[in-house]
């Protein structure tokens, strides 16, 4: 039954581009319930999968949209025309990693971690719009508060904070790991 | 932050310290206290040597690198008869905990990298011009007023890193007439302002005569009048009320 | 032998976007010769038909693109008219803010200022037509310059934009030189 809507979903998911759909907002469209959404969305990912497609559909910062695929990208750097942003620096993504694991968070607990100052690192974080304020804490000074954005989590492919990496385990006691062993296994989606 | 570039690779003292432990293959809950702290001192005067500037929190640890190795080398006894609350507590602890996070901290960031890299690989597309299927007027815009944007063009300067900055307020000079507008705009809003309030921010030997003309010639046409408590207290601009 | 150049090709056209890729184009990225180009078109396009697709592979004024199928169009109407919110989210205000005061610009140009991305808010001034295109920039791949609209002035209450309220001045309390605290030699421009 839901087979005639995959046309509809994949057409409003195109028009929505980079911004993405909800799927709230696709259930308002296709005018079905969000059950529905979710069994077309997995219908229409895996049709892209098992065609081979050089799209997929995935979830960014809580809103589907199609993207190329990633092994499509040796052709796409060919032909792209804006240079993309420059990546972060190794003290930008400790600050950035903090941040977002220890939302929210205050740039002196941030700098308590790093045992630097980071105030210059989390202006370009601010500007880059991957931090951003979120309040103030309740403590003298009422010092700013730091939390991540939606733009973080489309930079780095998640779709919510929930779906970040765990942290290693800190275990004092177990002698015989090695911290530095611990290679991070990429998590796969 | 010179450190940063001086110290290469190192984001820190905590940075710096892994490193020296990671080269040795030292079990990090059990710090040869002494040879990483002289391993330590040794990099430090290295770079004095070598002219280049050391960031405080390099002294500062240090300092407690050298205060962790001489509590190491009281008999634990006394220790625990000058303070109680220290029986039996590893001078070391506090900086292998501070270690162990901070190794965690950088793990996620590599683990950030790594995910920065592969959605580099993805590309999308702009959203459609959906203006074709939309006839109707444009839906009014509420709850939003110029001063919102104007607002929000502010908060954008003050999050535009330092050195961009420059760029984005250079060329800008003000005439005197603008300036007046300007003052007026903000008196409009505040009815009276201290003459540090109005001209504290100007930035430049320009801008600020042209705020002093301005202020002048708003004296002159009326718009607003000045009143001083005393010698050399601040001057109270106050707009008048056929201008507000 | 062509097959596994359909998903790079795929690719490539959704991100071209509504600009499209010319034949030449498509040949160039792909490293194939014109003639496989057109082979490898005519297998996507049919691709797409036999799927039902909610999408199409066109070719407008000489540029191959990704459009949505003609029959897809109600959904589309909905996504367009559907009610969005009726004030500007901050992101929204600062591109207009951008824009207003620095018009003529490109989209590459806000987005320096900003540091990030803003295809999409900019889609949404658009859409909301607060903002326009005023014409292209002669330069390399002439970009699209925008400007504000009368529906603009209209909403914000301007006669013209002569009447936008002057720069806000940056008042940063910290570091900023006081002019009434100054030794002797005033800060140069």
């Amino acid at each position: 039954m839901i087979v005639p809507l995959l046309a509809p979903l994949e057409a409003v998911l195109f028009a929505a581009g980079s911004e993405g759909l909800s799927t709230q907002a696709i259930s308002e469209v296709l005018e079905v319930s969000v059950d529905t959404v979710f069994e077309l969305l997995t219908r229409l990912k895996s049709e892209y999968e098992l065609r081979e497609a050089g799209l997929e559909v995935v979830e960014l910062a809580g809103a589907w949209q199609i993207v190329t695929r990633a092994d499509c990208a040796p052709y796409l750097e060919r032909m792209a025309t804006a240079p993309s942003a420059p990546g972060l620096s190794q003290a930008a993504l400790e600050v950035l990693a903090i941040v977002a694991y220890r939302q929210p968070i205050t740039r002196g607990q941030v700098e308590s971690i790093r045992g630097v100052q980071s105030d210059r690192v989390l202006q370009t974080l601010l500007h880059r719009q991957l931090v951003c304020e979120v309040g103030r804490q309740d403590s003298p000074g009422r010092p700013i508060l730091y939390g991540t954005t939606p733009y973080f989590l489309q930079t780095f492919g998640l779709s919510s904070l929930e779906h970040l990496p765990p942290l290693p385990v800190l275990d004092e006691t177990s002698e015989d790991i090695s911290l530095f062993d611990l290679t991070p296994a990429l998590p796969r989606d | 932050m010179s450190y940063e570039v001086s110290l290469e690779k190192f984001n820190g003292p905590l940075d710096l310290l892994l490193h020296l432990i990671r080269k040795q293959e030292i079990d990090i809950h059990d710090i040869p206290i002494a040879l990483v702290t002289s391993q330590f001192l040794n990099y430090i005067r290295a770079m004095e040597e070598l002219s280049l500037e050391i960031a405080s929190e390099f002294l500062v640890m240090a300092a407690t690198l050298l205060a962790i190795k001489s509590r190491m080398l009281l008999p634990r006894k006394a220790a625990a008869a000058s303070d109680e609350e220290t029986d039996n507590i590893d001078p070391r602890e506090e900086l292998v905990l501070q270690l162990l996070e901070y190794q965690r901290c950088k793990w996620a960031a590599g683990e950030l990298k790594s995910r920065e890299h592969l959605q580099s690989l993805i590309y999308t597309r702009p959203p459609l011009d959906l203006r074709p299927y939309h006839r109707d007027d444009p839906l009014p815009v509420e709850g939003v007023s110029l001063w919102d944007m104007v607002d929000a063009y502010r908060k954008l300067l003050l999050r535009v890193p330092k050195e961009d900055r420059v760029a984005e307020i250079k060329g800008h000079e003000l005439s005197v007439e603008d300036t007046m507008s300007s003052i007026l705009t903000r008196l409009r809003r505040w009815t009276k302002a201290t003459f540090r309030e109005l001209l504290g921010t100007v930035r430049t030997r320009h801008d600020l005569v042209a705020s002093f003309l301005a202020l002048l010639e708003l004296v002159k046409i009326g718009a607003i009048h000045c009143t001083q408590a005393s010698p050399f207290d601040d001057i109270e601009i106050i707009l008048r009320e056929e201008y507000a």
